[in-house]
């Protein structure tokens, strides 16, 4: 990261960096924006670059200007010296009209190349398992945004004839997943991005600039890792109470993982066994599924809330963090953090603040310690756990 | 307002400082009804499940009252033109009858907007009807406001107090009616004339 | 207000409560004011109050943001203190700060005795004021504004933000809003209409220039917000379905109109303080502008070109790659004139024999600080940068650099210079310039570390921030700065103090201690009520200073006159002024009734509008003059007798 | 260059130029009758289908009632051209603004 703030912001910023360093910030800055991971941000920081160095170089001028008129023309005598008047030189005007006309004119022409190809998709498919038989899959992901959570749906048919018009009704999808995005690493995803309350932003600096998601609009965004990994974003659109709570990870994996992923996800959930995660799966059934979904056992459309969702819990336990992803769902050993997710389940508004009687945000349920440990082991039976190396990928503080 | 008038001798560009001021505040006034206009024009289509415009406009009866509204800028100049002339009589018989066509024009829309509203289009039925309403609303406010400044004048024309020295004042308050016509001019094209969605 | 210029001849009929108030002295005098100085001075004030109660909502968003998971604030507490310490600082501090030196300034720049129409700029500022109180009554009365400065719908509309915080944002601004439109009709007609003979478009100062300007650009752009401001409140208060996208509302209407003012805003922001260091600088150097056609040119390109921009808010909103395209073509080119002020602003330095005193120390500061914050402005220009800054601390940074570093500095260079021009004495320059460095350190410190933050991913308007983004040590940095910036400005508190007692039982300073140019200065130190004796007669540009200065055969500059002899002694008596009224006040006082009105029981709505219409009646009933005040003896010493320009 | 004796200034005439020749009352009713037929012009425009030609045709209509107001009943044609530069430029103004604002809209392609 320092490296980097080195190479690109060249000797002007020695100074920063070196900072930067002392205090060792920098290290794990997961949300810079100069250290792109894929084309689209990649294309975005070539041209970001050199336009900051022109910025730089018109900054000196100006700077350099300003301490040599502070050297040379100091004078603090009250004296009725004056020196000689001039009122002005139409050469020079001209020049200075002229020169920055010209610099930002070539601005412009890489300007508009880069926004060309930030607009351009091209048509790639990746094979994956749907029902038993190998199907193509042109990667495109529905992202909706709502207060203060992402939700991103997955229609392995393709997105025609889906209609994403009304996001707070959207017809039913194969994956439905919440908070962590999984993509296959070194393809393009292209993104429908939408909201179902109010505006919000979808940002993974790494892979790409931002796109707003507004309720009733649908925005052609996309995406693209070079490389497995995990990519961190923040909602960037001002949406209310919890708008800093609001985060999301990208997690590219092979292709194969991919595959193996929506393999796994297409699983409706299955019937717990242990007493105790049965006796979950009941006040789940009374308490928690006018809200939530679980895929095979209830599938009901839209939470009494003003967005109409929850998060769907089908493969919770797939998913490293949760509640907008501000917290971990396992421990760095792998095992559950089982304390917050108790906490979760106490009061979430405690958690997370939110206008829960308002209807936005998830209320505190006023279960007793028995009937969470009870919810907790049945939360558990859904979905795997995934591996370490995600986990500590995934881990925010 | 008209203080420095009197104090003040002649002008810079030799124009009165009330009519350079209505000028200013009406080159203002055409973004703020351009919003308003381009707000309509944004939601037209958006009706919802209620009614469309298409399936409530009367062309007719908006036609006759753009009528009036399009008269009384004539009866306006000629009170202008009357009290040039010294002849207070007729400015004041001009004056009131455009402040009745005015009326008459507010009468009708009144109208329209019972009517509407019957036929089920409330002010929060849809974004076509909020920005219908607010929009011929902030022309109907305007409007009034003007048969108010109508009134005031008569009523001091009567009392005598209105005489040719103060053409400029009937000058300036005939140029606010007139924009408030021309902006229903605008209006009458746009949005009742151009063939609207229907449900 | 058209309502206001029908029937003016009532004079010599029984006055009884139309009685205008004498002159008088004491609160009363001020609160019936239509003295162009007075009002100037009372928007100062309020200004810097304003400015205040916005950095120490400032100060908390710094304190709450020094470090990780921060605690000082709440979240929703926090949701409104960033409010409101934007719409503070932009419609209640900085737009009413140049307001104040509009005021008080164009008319004794162009040799007028006041404004056009004198009442309604007492109407201006009080309309204000009750603007900024409604907003601020807010904090006591529900809940303060929780949406934004610019307010995004539908999170700002009833559902998503049930407090009457909006509703207070949406009739308070409505209000400032109306006091901005006024009185830029009203500077606009003065302007153009009320210079003294000679004085030409062409000879008026800079500062007259930018200023009208910035009028013209009010007069264009308050209709649009007000336009937005209404759509805003009547879908909160009426059930509008504006903003409503389950029935087709379209969430980007909102923000097409807001930018559509707001971009035209920031320009009116700037263009003021552009004025002031234009006037400054050449002083300091002891040398004429550089360029004035182009500095005049270039203010109105930037003017013109700030309506065709707006958009560049927009980049990721999904407006469409074409709009996107030309949106962020226009918005590179504004680069283009403001780039020649600056130059031109080194070109006038250059070459001079500068004396860096306090104003001047200020001025420099916005040449160079504004060109930082100019250039990010490029940055975020080239629209898919714009995507990884946007709403990220990278844009805060952008926009104080060119606020505090272009309009505050500009502002304070302002203060100090015309500060004897009001009161008669100087402020000390010694704690000017403590002033000055201070605030310049205070404020890299502040704002500079919000570009690493910013390209570091730090989002705007959060309320906390994990640790191990790497947010920590800039975040506690610009904490520390920004309360630099607060001690600079309590300096600035101690100095005016300290100046005003040291100056007490003093005679005021001399008529002209900058050896300026401009003719303000030349009337005495503080300006008389009657601004000028006699109005002037102007031949050039720079009008005070050829009256002070000839050249010799080598066209070398030389003194042909002290500033004494060339100065009025402001000692006509006599000279008819108009004459204070109360229902400028009358008429704003209703105003906040009519909004709590709106917002809590219609039934307050009736005496606010009352209030209202009996101001605007006695107002149109008002007498010219009041018969009996005292300009009987008239000497006709310097009325304006003289024949009106013909320019 | 000196830029004291730049002479250029937007307002030169100080004469009220209304004062004199003002078109008479006849004048003012012809106008009226024009303005009339354009509207009942206009209104037919409801009851014979003209095709594509019908919008371009209204808004030829529209423009020409409108610069007929402007230009006799507020006397734009005789008065200050600077009152004129004022109402125009805010009309050019609120035109251009909105019809790019209303484009990014994609208004246009929606029909
Ligand atoms: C005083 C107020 C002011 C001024 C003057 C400016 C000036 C400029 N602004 Fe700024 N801006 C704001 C106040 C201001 N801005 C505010 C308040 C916001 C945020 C609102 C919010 O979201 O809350 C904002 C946001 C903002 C954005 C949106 C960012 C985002 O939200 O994503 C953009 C994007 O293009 C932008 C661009 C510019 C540009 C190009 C200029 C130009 O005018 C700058 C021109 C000046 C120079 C470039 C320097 C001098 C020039 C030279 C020395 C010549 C040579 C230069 C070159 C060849 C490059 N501004
Ligand atoms: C004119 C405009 C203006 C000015 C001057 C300032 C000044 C300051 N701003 Fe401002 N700021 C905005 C306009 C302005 N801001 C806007 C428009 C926003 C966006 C809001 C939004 O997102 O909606 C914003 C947002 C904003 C944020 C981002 C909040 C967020 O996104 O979450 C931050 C964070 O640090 C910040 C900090 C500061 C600081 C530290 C100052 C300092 O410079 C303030 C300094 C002033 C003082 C410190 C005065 C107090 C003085 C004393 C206490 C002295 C003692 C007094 C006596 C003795 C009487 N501002
Ligand atoms: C009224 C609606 C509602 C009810 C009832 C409800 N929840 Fe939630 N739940 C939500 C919302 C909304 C969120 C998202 C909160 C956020 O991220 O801010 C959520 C989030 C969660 C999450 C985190 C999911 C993720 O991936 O981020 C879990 C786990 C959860 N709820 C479990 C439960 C359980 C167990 C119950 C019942 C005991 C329950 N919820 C009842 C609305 C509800
Ligand atoms: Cu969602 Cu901010
Ligand atoms: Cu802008």
């Amino acid at each position: 990261m320092i490296r980097k703030y080195l190479r690109t912001r060249g000797p002007t910023a020695v100074g920063l960096g070196v900072l930067t360093f002392l205090t060792g910030c920098a290290a794990d800055a997961e949300l810079d924006t100069l250290n792109p991971q894929g084309p689209s941000a990649r294309s975005i920081d070539n041209l970001f670059d050199p336009v900051f160095y022109v910025a730089v170089v018109v900054f000196i001028f100006v700077f350099a200007g300003t301490f040599i008129i502070w050297w040379r023309f100091r004078d603090d005598h009250d004296d009725e010296e004056f020196p000689h008047q001039f009122h002005g030189d139409t050469r020079l005007e001209l020049a200075w009209t002229i020169v920055p006309t010209l610099i930002l004119v070539v601005i412009s022409v890489f300007t508009l190349i880069t926004l060309r190809g930030l607009n351009e998709t091209e048509a790639n498919a990746v094979t994956i398992e749907v029902g038993g038989t190998a199907t193509q899959w042109e990667p495109e992901v529905v992202v909706v945004g709502q207060q203060w959570w992402w939700e991103f749906r997955y229609y392995l048919n393709g997105l025609d004839g889906v209609d994403l018009t009304d996001a707070r009704h959207l017809p039913p999808a194969d994956i439905v997943t919440a908070n962590q995005m999984v993509i296959p690493a070194g393809e393009e995803i292209e993104l429908s991005v939408t909201s179902r309350d109010v505006i919000h932003s979808f940002w993974i600096p790494a892979l790409n600039g931002k796109k707003d998601a507004a309720p009733g609009r649908v925005h052609p965004w996309k995406l693209e890792a070079d490389e497995p990994g995990v990519y961190f974003g923040q909602c960037t659109e001002f949406c209310g109470l919890s708008h800093s709570r609001m985060r999301m990870q990208v997690v590219a994996v092979t292709l194969d993982d991919f595959a193996a992923w929506v393999a796994e996800q297409l699983q409706p959930a299955a019937e717990p066994q242990a007493a105790a995660a049965q006796r979950g799966m009941e006040i789940y059934q009374s308490q928690c599924a006018r809200c939530h979904v679980i895929d095979g056992f209830n599938d009901n459309d839209g939470a009494d809330l003003v967005a109409n969702a929850a998060p769907n819990l089908t493969h919770l336990m797939s998913r490293t963090t949760y509640a907008g992803g501000i917290f971990n769902m396992y421990e760095p050993d792998g095992s559950l953090d089982r304390t917050q997710l108790e906490a979760w389940l106490r009061n979430s508004p405690a958690e997370k603040p939110a206008y829960a009687e308002g209807r936005r945000g998830m209320p505190a349920m006023g279960l007793d310690e028995g009937q969470i440990d009870d919810v907790v082991a049945y939360l558990t039976t859904l979905g795997r756990a995934p591996s370490l190396d995600v986990i500590a990928a995934t881990e925010v503080e | 307002m008209s203080e420095a008038a009197a104090t003040d001798h002649a002008t810079t560009t030799g124009m009165s400082h009330n009519k350079l001021a209505m000028w200013v505040f009406l080159g203002s006034e055409c973004l703020l009804f351009g919003a308003l206009i381009s707000t309509y024009l944004v939601y037209r289509g958006r009706f919802a499940t209620g009614p469309a415009p298409g399936d409530i406009f009367d062309i007719p009866f908006t036609s006759v009252s753009s009528f009036v509204l399009l008269m009384s800028s004539l009866t306006m100049v000629l009170a202008l033109s009357a009290i040039k002339r010294g002849d207070l009589r007729n400015n004041r018989i001009w004056l009131l009858t455009t402040a009745l066509l005015g009326s008459l024009f507010i009468g009708g829309q009144v109208y329209e907007f019972t009517t509407f509203f019957r036929e089920g289009l409330g002010y929060t039925t849809s974004p076509f009807s909020s920005a219908f309403f607010t929009l011929t609303g902030f022309h109907g406010v305007h409007v009034s406001i003007g048969i108010l400044m109508l009134m005031s004048m008569f009523i001091s024309s009567l009392r005598g107090s209105l005489r040719k020295e103060h053409s400029e004042t009937v000058e300036i308050i005939g140029l606010y009616w007139h924009f408030v016509d021309i902006v229903w001019i605008f209006i009458f094209s746009v949005i009742y004339l151009v063939p609207s969605p229907t449900s | 207000m058209t309502a206001t210029t029908t029937v003016e001849d009532v004079v010599g009929q029984p006055l009884g409560v139309y009685t205008r108030p004498r002159g008088g002295n004491g609160w009363r005098d001020w609160i019936t004011t239509v003295d162009h100085k007075k009002i100037g001075i009372l928007y100062g004030v309020a200004a810097l109050f304003f400015f205040v109660v916005g950095g120490i909502e400032a100060l908390l968003i710094r304190l709450q943001l020094a470090t990780p998971n921060g605690t000082v604030l709440g979240a929703d507490m926090y949701n409104q203190v960033f409010t409101m310490h934007g719409v503070t600082m932009i419609f209640l501090a900085a737009m009413p700060l140049s307001a104040a030196f509009a005021n008080y300034l164009i008319p004794l720049q162009i040799g007028a005795r006041d404004v056009a129409l004198p009442r309604l700029n007492a109407l201006s500022f009080w309309v204000f004021l009750a603007g900024g109180i409604v907003l601020n009554l807010s904090w006591v009365l529900g809940g303060a504004p929780d949406g934004g400065w610019f307010g995004y719908a539908p999170n700002t509309g009833i559902v998503f933000s049930p407090s009457p915080g909006m509703d207070f944002y949406a009739l308070g601004l409505q209000m400032t809003g109306i006091a901005s439109l006024v009185s830029s009709i009203n500077l606009t007609v003065t302007i153009l209409n009320m210079r003294a003979p000679g004085m030409t478009l062409f000879r008026m100062p800079v500062f007259t220039w930018m200023i009208l300007v910035t009028q013209l650009l009010l007069v264009f752009a308050m209709p649009v917000i007000a336009v937005a401001l209404f759509l805003l409140a009547f879908s909160r208060l009426f059930g509008a379905r504006f903003f409503d996208p389950s029935v087709g509302g379209d969430a980007l209407l909102w923000q097409h109109l807001f930018w559509i003012f707001g971009h035209p805003e920031v320009y009116i922001l700037i263009l003021p303080s552009f004025g002031i260091i234009s006037e400054v600088i050449p002083t300091f150097s002891r040398k004429p502008i550089f360029g004035y056609p182009f500095m005049v040119f270039s203010g109105i390109a930037i003017g013109f070109m700030g309506w065709g921009v707006w958009a560049h808010h927009m980049f990721v909103s999904g407006i469409g790659p074409i709009s996107v395209a030309a949106f962020s073509l226009s918005t590179m080119f504004i680069a283009v004139p403001t780039g020649v002020k600056i130059l031109n602003w080194m070109a006038t330095m250059w070459g001079g024999r500068i004396k860096f005193s306090a104003p001047m120390l200020f001025a420099v500061g916005v040449v160079s600080m504004f060109t930082i914050g100019g250039l990010s402005g490029v940055t975020h220009a080239i629209s898919p940068a714009d995507t990884q800054q946007t709403d990220t601390y990278y844009i805060v940074a952008h926009f104080h650099y060119v606020i505090f570093g272009g309009i505050i500095f500009g502002l304070f260079a302002g203060l100090y210079f015309w500060w004897p021009k009001v009161f008669g004495h100087q402020l000390s320059d010694l704690i000017g310039k403590v002033n000055f460095w201070v605030m310049l350190v205070g404020f890299n410190l502040t704002f500079g570390p919000m570009h690493v933050l910013g390209l570091q991913g730090m989002a705007r308007r959060i309320d906390s921030y994990s640790p191990g983004f790497g947010f920590e040590f800039w975040n506690m940095v610009s904490t520390i700065g920004s309360f630099l910036i607060a001690l600079s400005i309590a300096i600035f508190v101690v100095n005016v103090i300290r100046s005003a007692m040291k100056a007490k039982g003093q005679p005021p300073c001399g008529p002209d201690p900058w050896d300026a140019r401009s003719l303000e200065w030349l009337t005495p130190n503080p300006t008389p009520v009657h601004d000028f004796d006699e109005i002037p007669v102007v031949e050039s540009l720079d009008e005070f200073w050829h009256r002070k200065y000839g050249t010799d055969e080598n066209g070398r500059v030389v003194r042909v006159a002290s500033a004494e002899e060339v100065c009025q002694d402001g000692s006509a008596v006599g000279v008819h002024l108009p004459s204070p009224s109360f229902w400028p006040i009358v008429f704003a006082a209703g105003l906040p009734f009519i909004a709590l009105g709106l917002i809590f029981n219609l039934w307050l709505t009736v005496p606010g509008g009352l209030l209202v219409v009996m101001a605007i009646y006695a107002w149109v009933f008002e007498p010219v003059d009041d018969p009996d005040a005292a300009h009987g003896d008239v000497s006709e010493v310097a009325d304006t007798t003289e024949e009106a320009p013909v320019v | 260059m000196s830029t004291d004796t730049v002479p250029t200034d937007v307002a030169v005439d100080d004469s009220n130029v209304d004062d004199h020749d003002h078109p008479s009352d006849s004048k003012y009713f012809q106008i009226a009758l024009i303005l009339g037929v354009l509207t009942a012009l206009e209104v037919a425009t409801y009851y014979v289908d003209i095709g594509p030609a019908l919008i371009p045709t209204l808004m030829v209509m529209m423009v020409a009632k409108f610069f007929i107001v402007a230009a006799w009943f507020m006397h734009l044609r005789f008065d200050n051209s600077l009152f004129t530069k004022f109402f125009v430029g805010g009309l050019i103004l609120a035109v251009a603004v909105y019809v790019i604002a209303l484009s990014a809209f994609e208004f246009w392609s929606k029909g």
